[in-house]
């Protein structure tokens, strides 16, 4: 498949998007049996075109007829869009066969589907062309269209004030990090002399000015992919749009927003230098930690979620900021096998968020309840979204044989390299960075230990939960394939990463052939005697063995006689005396507590019984926004005493506006 | 990879499943005479687990088809993971499939699922215990990482057989990383095998018991695999720190007389680190939860100090 | 040049101009609506005596036409206009003194000298005898401007205004000898308007405020505070 | 010619004829026929103008500059007449406006065009001048047409600051005058624009800049430059709604236009001096002022159209700031702006005029779930906010897009200030918006009959636009830069 042809259907995935988007807004009966398909479709077909991006890795551009009369929009398909375009295409193909039956639930609402549906597409429709666009320009435009959509989506139930105050708290952010994206291009546009990526990657740059454009773009694209102290409209706006939403939300437009980055840094500022690349390694694992962290202490179950997305974008980030690092001091090998990582993450979350968000979905559809509190017993109510929501479990843990685990293995081998740097600051920078990633792993597994234990084992903690029914046949499709995936990268890093191959191979010129180079068996990312990964054989092992065992012991699988728990020979327990999610976070709660803004407290009941109260807030808020927000008030409260009101005084303003005026010129 | 390794990998394996219970035996021995008692004979594990495969397995009916996989998996997970620890050879085909971090990884599957497993019948003992065990593990499993990175580092893998080599080839070296990750990853392995003081084996007071916690609903089989998992467990950590901080007497080549040799040797480590942690056991008092964290980090502070020396001092020089 | 060499006719005008600034002083002052409506209509005659000097002394013609133009508007018809609104509205008892006066005429001397300041270097390379009368004309102007500022009397307001309307004309007169005709017609045309519709505006206050106090017309407003 | 003249005399008969009909019906018919034969014939005018280049004669004179801005204001006309039809009527069915006030609204209307685009065509700076004027005394008395308290004090004190700062801006025309008798010799061209930009070098620039003070300082008060702005709120609130939109869209344009005719020859006379950038900078001050401080005044609105309003003002001083700027770019920016502030800011004032009825109010806590109530408003007031709050794929987007870039490439630190003011702006006019359209509805609020087809036309535009800029107009445009700043940008 030539390079020319998949972006022919990257442009036919584009409009596949927007005719969706025109399905559902113009058509009443088509809407329901059209709208989705054609989604899915348009997932597909990018997809596709990406994989073949990523075979055929060349590049091909076009023009279209819009934009600027001296500006048309650029359009250009390399291997990294390919690679994003895959990642877009595949989550949105699962929320496609997802969401129909998911939206069943909302046909009695009183929110028209017609504006869900018609912004879901054009919210596709952006994010391909962000990837697509090869003048900044259109990129903005795209960018801005992405955001825009979106912010519809967040506000589309806005019978709640907390819903609109997050989905303006996401406007508000999105508005001000798309400006400064637009400034960092305009630094590099004033360098390189035209707004097309062509003429940026030309720029010669000083230090100073490389690393302003460098700060602008980290912040306007952190802010969207919500890196602390940038992250507080993600854990505000994903939960409360459509589950499908928050699953391309979280999925999918935060990865768009690492594909900016990439895209910015290591190709049209082109030469890295080391001090960015400890920038963006101090943030990233600032956000890793203090995402995981946060997503511990939550209880509704969305929330959580999102806050797991803050955690691994940090991740992410760390992968960044080692390639960064790395390149900059000419280990060119190292810096692969990081960025590597940091793609292959990427996909990773792209696939098991992607997927935990639409098991959220499930159970809100069936059980309509986001609070892990009031939940439980759920894998006996829902078995298969039961099993796809603990692979998604164990791939987020970073736990073999699942796909979270290869990344973050690959992150730690190119930590492992550190001895190979010069400075002795940076080589002791690294392994603490390291030790941040275990440390986040740990706590993300302790924290997924919390959600499926008390979502789906146990006992139901209230009554709709107990009547929960499985979900229709098409949600579990669109589960399944994710899951399915989750394995699939898991077990087969070695394909994947041949296909990812031509990625760098384009952007640092530097492929990672030794990491297959022993067959697909053996992953070698630096070289076979410095670290190696068998995947397939743990994966095939683990499976043998655990046969042979169930063959073994298992035969009294029927020999299982029930009875009420043990539980130390107290009374069988009832649900409220199962451990809650608050409860199981409150050692780590305990012991983090500086970091956490909490208010915990025992208040009485008008019934006269006691009830504990915990919020733990987010300390960002007090210590970046409110003074921002508060400097505003103030401001605008000085300001409007030009507005006194009385007409003589007006007249004052402008006899002296007229005197100053004529001191200054005469 | 020739199909000798492969079979020699197979037989260490299960080897491994073989000692684990005795290495357990042994301990409480060791203990045992310590507190002037007799103590049971060193072969009881081996009867108790015969026993419980014997009895029938008994499950909550509020327990989910998890709570009858976990065992099974946690078991195999930790074997697995015990698998790629050379214990007689260094040239062991199994380390080049799961290098050290796949062990943690492993590890951390079959902890995964243990405290499923100990959430699943909806007890608070359980839901008790699952949190406390993911707490500390949430503290120690980095210092792990961290203690074994500093031996990645200097031998520039993360292969622990290549580890183990590195170890045997280099001149006798005293590394002052290898100092502190020795007594980091010394508490990491009290801490992660449930002993005293963080966790105590062998209470069933409610309030201070993490892993039991989590195995109290199981019976019969279920529960023999489990304990036996966690007697493989304590093995792995021991070989681990045996092997790789004393490698002396593994065998470089595939011999008769050379195995035999690692296997006498292995042996006497083994027993010489059983009265360590026995005696330990015996002399210290088991902490509050929350002076766990204390000594956790004190683990990982070691084992960054470990890392740190190593690429300040070490490389530098 | 000096005085001396300028011919009678030219002095006179000077004198005039003179004259001109110190009606505009007058009406800062004037406590009584009707006297201020006196001095403004005074004012008037001044500025068309000077336009037709400066007809006389020089060729263009048209500005006689101006001249009596503005004898019309600003003395005669004007004043009568504001006349007999203050009878129908019943102000011409109404006396407004000024809070503080000597502070006033100091701000209005001290506007004086900043137009002279500001202006007469700009048209110092001007041979044309007339060039000073430009910084009386400025003067005028922002002293206009001033009493608007100062007066919270409506009707006080427009005369401000319309004294500043003098100011512009005798700037134009003694600057540039006059406008062109056409622009002098859309002026005059406009400040007719303009005076007619005071007169609708002055009624219209008057019965949603029962009153021509500007002060009191502060609904509109941002600042809150304040504001009860 | 005939075109022009066609332009310019159709809304003088209307204004005449106009209060002359007893029918109501009729008149709004009416207005919207005169308005549509204004359209047509400065349509025609363009064409002619973008074959010849340059139409004039002794009095008038249109070249691509004042032609774009002619076809515009036609516009607006035509599409505010249509919505002013049902809109007025509603008006005087509800009895807050009598017959008498129905005509003279009608009359008035034209008569505001009528001074617009005489204001627009004239060569003579005196006839802008007087237009200018004129265009104050048309709109006071719609200002003041509810009779309120408040309507009638917004109404004296738009006329009496405009009032004044008109006279100032007459004052800064004697001294041009003054200044161009030295070299002209023929007293009736003193005035012509034409005739002044042919010698702007040797005009006296000491004059020039002193003359550019009261020009700035009185034109400036018409188009709502901070602190010479207040009488803008007041009149925009206060004013029928129709009236706030051909204010808002229009006469600040026309007075911006005529600021920056004045620039143009204030540049030629300095520019031999050794500051000649004294005007632009003058410029970029009032703008950069006004921008920031009316995106602070958004924040403490409690009456939706005053909020508009101030909107206005922010765009206004963000295009002065631009053509203070000067150059291809920022010019060019600055007057795609111009056009699509008009259509989106009269969008906007239509739709907030639907707004006001189905809640029965202005204040801004008392409009509450719009898009439950009725969809079309709803959307229609969200998209518009989105497309004035610089949002892709809106045109808006695009000119901001240009200024930034011309600010970055020219005087990169103002940039902050400006994403400072737009960060801030956007803050202030979604906040009130939210609970405007969102939210549940209040017991017993109805849709009404809203006519939203202006809107619908004036958004598709502006998203026309933002997604590509056909190229008739980009030329269009390029021209008309190219009389400004003496360079072309295409």
């Amino acid at each position: 498949m030539t390079m020319s042809f998949s972006l022919q259907l990257a442009g036919g995935a584009v409009v596949l998007a927007l005719l969706s988007a025109l399905v559902s807004f113009f058509t009443a009966g088509a809407r329901r049996f059209m709208a989705m398909p054609l989604f899915a479709l348009a997932g597909l077909v990018a997809l596709v075109a990406g994989a073949g991006a990523l075979i055929a890795g060349g590049v091909a551009t076009a023009e279209l007829p819009l934009g600027l009369p001296w500006l048309p929009w650029q359009v250009r398909l390399d291997a990294l869009s390919g690679f994003f375009l895959c990642v877009v295409g595949v989550v949105s193909f699962a929320v496609g066969l997802y969401a129909p039956g998911y939206l069943r639930g909302f046909e009695h609402g009183n929110d028209s589907l017609r504006a869900l549906g018609g912004f879901t597409g054009l919210f596709l429709a952006g994010m391909l062309l962000v990837i697509l666009a090869d003048d900044a320009f259109m990129f903005m435009v795209a960018w801005e269209l992405m955001s825009l959509s979106s912010y519809f989506l967040v506000v589309w139930h806005h019978d709640h004030a907390a819903n609109r105050r997050a989905a303006f708290l996401y406007l508000l952010m999105a508005h001000v990090g798309g400006l400064s994206i637009l400034l960092g291009y305009g630094v590099l546009a004033s360098f390189g002399g035209g707004f097309t990526f062509e003429a940026m990657r030309g720029a010669e740059l000083s230090f100073t000015w490389a690393s302003v454009a460098f700060v602008l773009a980290f912040v306007g694209f952190g802010m969207k992919a919500g890196l602390v102290p940038l992250h507080v409209w993600l854990p505000e706006a994903h939960p409360v749009a459509p589950s499908h939403i928050s699953a391309l939300m979280s999925g999918v437009m935060l990865k768009v927003a690492v594909y900016g980055f990439i895209r910015f840094v290591f190709d049209l500022v082109g030469d890295v230098h080391w001090q960015w690349g400890v920038a963006v390694l101090i943030i990233g694992s600032v956000s890793a930690l203090m995402g995981v962290l946060y997503a511990l202490m939550q209880h509704d179950l969305k929330r959580l979620l999102a806050y797991h997305s803050v955690e691994n974008i940090g991740i992410i980030f760390i992968g960044l900021g080692l390639a960064l690092l790395f390149l900059a001091e000419g280990h060119t090998v190292i810096g692969t096998v990081a960025f590597v990582a940091a793609l292959y993450h990427t996909i990773n979350h792209a696939l098991f968020k992607g997927l935990l968000f639409l098991g959220a979905g499930a159970i809100l559809h069936s059980a309509n309840e986001r609070d892990l509190e009031k939940m439980g017993g759920l894998l006996r109510r829902m078995p298969w979204t039961g099993l796809f929501f603990l692979i998604g479990c164990i791939s987020i843990s970073a736990l073999p044989p699942f796909n979270g685990f290869v990344s973050e293995w690959l992150t730690f081998q190119a930590a492992l390299q550190a001895w190979q740097l010069d400075s002795g600051v940076l080589r002791s920078i690294v392994p603490i960075v390291a030790a941040v990633l275990a440390l986040t792993g740990a706590l993300a597994a302790a924290c997924f230990v919390k959600v499926y234990g008390v979502a789906f084992l146990g006992q139901a903690r209230s009554r709709a939960v107990r009547r929960a029914r499985p979900v229709p046949l098409s949600m579990r499709v669109g589960q399944g394939i994710l899951a399915l995936l989750c394995l699939l990268l898991g077990v087969l890093p070695t394909a994947f990463i041949d296909l990812f191959n031509t990625v760098p191979q384009q952007l640092l010129g530097h492929g990672l052939r030794q990491a297959t180079a022993h067959g697909w068996l053996w992953l070698t990312p630096i070289s076979a005697q410095t670290a190696s990964y068998g995947a397939p054989l743990v994966a095939i092992s683990l499976f043998a063995v655990l046969v042979l065992g169930l063959w073994l012991f298992g035969r009294g699988i029927r020999r299982v006689r029930l009875c009420d728990a043990w539980d130390c020979g107290f009374a069988p327990p009832g649900s409220s005396m199962q451990y809650t999610a608050s409860a199981f976070a409150q050692p780590i709660r305990r012991v983090f507590g500086l970091l956490f803004h909490m208010d915990d407290g025992v208040e009485p009941q008008e019934d006269g019984r006691l009830r504990h109260r915990l919020q733990v807030g987010d300390r960002s808020w007090d210590l970046f926004y409110t003074p921002v927000a508060r400097t505003v008030e103030r401001a605008s409260r000085q300001v409007v005493r030009l507005q006194s009101g009385n007409i003589r005084i007006y007249l004052g303003w402008t006899l002296g506006t007229l005197l100053v005026l004529l001191w200054l010129m005469v | 990879m020739n199909p000798v390794g492969w079979l020699l990998a197979l037989v260490q394996a299960l080897l491994y499943i073989a000692l684990a219970p005795l290495l357990a035996g042994w301990v409480r021995k060791v203990k045992a005479r310590l507190q002037n008692r007799r103590g049971a004979s060193l072969w009881q594990p081996y009867q108790d687990l015969y026993k419980l495969f014997a009895k029938e397995a008994r499950m909550a009916h509020t327990a989910s088809i998890l709570f009858r996989a976990a065992p099974y998996i946690v078991f195999v997970a930790t074997w697995l993971a015990a698998a790629a620890v050379p214990l007689l050879t260094s040239d062991l085909a199994t380390a080049a499939i799961a290098d050290v971090i796949v062990i943690a990884g492993l590890l951390a599957l079959a902890r995964f699922f243990l405290a499923l497993a100990g959430m699943d019948v909806g007890t608070a003992f359980g839901g008790m215990g699952a949190s406390r065990e993911m707490f500390v593990s949430a503290l120690a499993e980095p210092a792990m990482l961290m203690a074994v990175f500093t031996l990645a580092m200097t031998a520039h893998s993360t292969n622990l057989s290549a580890v183990v080599d590195y170890q045997l080839a280099g001149a006798n070296l005293l590394r002052p990383s290898y100092v502190f990750a020795l007594a980091g990853l010394l508490l990491v392995a009290i801490a992660e095998t449930g002993r005293i003081p963080v966790d105590n084996p062998t209470t069933h007071l409610e309030l201070t018991m993490i892993h039991e916690a989590m195995i109290l609903e199981y019976s019969g089989r279920h529960l023999a695999l489990m304990e036996w998992a966690a007697q493989l467990k304590l093995l792995l950590y021991g070989v681990l720190i045996a092997n790789v901080f004393f490698p002396w007497g593994i065998a470089r080549d595939v011999g008769a007389g050379a195995l035999g040799l690692a296997l006498v040797v292995l042996l006497g480590k083994l027993m010489l680190l059983g009265v360590v942690l026995a005696v330990s056991e015996t002399v210290l008092a088991k902490m509050r939860l929350f002076r766990a964290p204390a000594f956790l980090n004190l683990a990982l502070l070691l084992a960054l100090l470990g890392l740190l020396s190593y690429v300040i001092l070490e490389v530098g020089a | 040049m000096s005085l001396e060499q300028l011919p009678m006719l030219q002095q006179l005008m000077l004198v005039l101009a003179a004259m001109v600034l110190f009606t505009s002083f007058v009406l800062l002052e004037q406590a009584r609506l009707l006297a201020a409506i006196h001095a403004f209509a005074w004012q008037g005659v001044l500025v068309a005596l000077v336009t037709a000097i400066v007809a006389s002394s020089s060729e263009h013609l048209h500005l006689f036409f101006s001249a009596a133009l503005t004898l019309g508007l600003k003395a005669l018809l004007i004043p009568w206009m504001l006349h007999r609104l203050v009878r129908r509205l019943e102000l011409d008892r109404h006396r407004e003194p000024l809070r503080r006066p000597a502070l006033v005429i100091m701000a209005a001397l001290a506007l004086v000298i900043f137009s002279y300041w500001a202006v007469v270097p700009v048209v110092q390379q001007e041979l044309l005898f007339t060039r000073n009368i430009v910084a009386v004309s400025l003067a005028v102007v922002l002293i206009g401007l001033l009493m608007m500022v100062i007066r919270t009397q409506a009707v006080a307001q427009v005369l401000g205004f319309m004294s500043m309307e003098n100011g512009l004309f005798l700037a134009a007169v003694s600057a540039t000898g006059g406008m062109p005709l056409v622009v002098e017609l859309g002026v005059a045309f406009d400040v007719l308007v303009a005076m007619v519709l005071f007169g609708v505006f002055f009624f219209q206050i008057r019965e949603s405020i029962d009153s021509l106090d500007v002060d009191r017309m502060n609904r509109l407003t941002e600042h809150v505070e304040e504001k009860s | 010619m005939n075109a022009l003249l066609i332009t310019v005399v159709s809304p003088l008969a209307g204004a005449l004829i106009l209060p002359s009909l007893r029918r109501l019906s009729w008149a709004g018919w009416l207005n919207v026929l005169v308005s549509t034969i204004t359209l047509a014939a400065s349509l025609n005018l363009a064409v002619t103008v973008a074959d010849h280049g340059v139409v004039a004669n002794s009095l008038f004179r249109v070249d691509a500059f004042n032609v774009y801005l002619l076809v515009l204001t036609a516009f607006v006309g035509v599409t505010t007449s249509i919505f002013s039809r049902p809109y007025m009527r509603h008006v005087c069915d509800s009895g807050r406006v009598s017959q008498r006030g129905m005509r003279l609204y009608h009359a008035m209307f034209q008569a505001f065009m009528f001074t617009m685009f005489l204001a627009l065509s004239t060569d003579n700076l005196g006839v802008l001048w007087v237009s200018v004027e004129g265009a104050t005394l048309a709109t006071v008395l719609l200002v003041s047409l509810y009779r309120t308290p408040e309507a009638i004090e917004a109404a004296w004190k738009y006329f009496i600051l405009c009032g004044v700062g008109i006279a100032l801006a007459l004052f800064g025309t004697v001294l041009l005058y003054f200044a161009a008798q030295h070299v002209i010799s023929d007293p009736e061209a003193g005035l012509s624009w034409s005739a002044l930009y042919s010698v702007a070098p040797q005009l006296q620039p000491a004059i020039m800049s002193l003359a550019f003070v009261f020009l700035l300082v009185g034109y400036g008060t018409k188009v709502g430059l901070v602190p010479m702005h207040q009488w803008l709120p007041d009149a925009h609130s206060e004013g029928p709604t129709p009236m706030s939109a051909v204010l808002s869209g229009l006469l600040l344009n026309v007075a911006l236009y005529a600021v920056v005719r004045l620039k143009m020859l204030v540049d030629g006379s300095l520019s031999a001096t050794d500051s000649p950038h004294t005007a632009g900078y003058l410029l970029m001050g009032f703008g950069l002022v006004s921008f920031l401080v009316a995106g602070l005044f958004l924040h403490r609105q409690r009456d939706i159209k005053r909020m508009f309003s101030y909107s206005s003002i922010e765009h206004m001083g963000l295009m002065t700031f631009a053509f203070g700027l000067g150059g291809p770019l920022a010019t060019f920016g600055a007057l795609l702006h111009m056009l699509v502030h008009s259509l989106t800011k009269s969008a906007i004032f239509v739709t907030v005029g639907h707004a006001a009825h189905i809640a029965g109010t202005q204040s801004i806590d008392h409009i509450r779930g719009l898009i439950r109530t009725q969809p079309a408003v709803g959307w229609g007031l969200l998209l518009g906010v989105a497309a004035i709050a610089g949002f892709p794929p809106f045109g808006v987007f695009t000119s901001e897009f240009l200024l930034l870039t011309a600010t970055m490439q020219s005087q990169p630190w103002f940039t902050v200030a400006l994403l400072t003011g737009l960060a801030v702006a956007f803050a202030g006019l979604f906040r009130h918006l939210h609970p405007m359209v969102y939210g549940p509805v209040p017991e017993g609020q109805q849709p009404v009959s809203a006519n939203m087809l202006p809107v619908i036309v004036h958004l598709g535009l502006v998203l026309w636009l933002g997604l590509s800029i056909p190229g008739f107009l980009s030329r269009w445009l390029d021209r008309a830069t190219e009389l400004i700043t003496g360079a072309h940008l295409l």
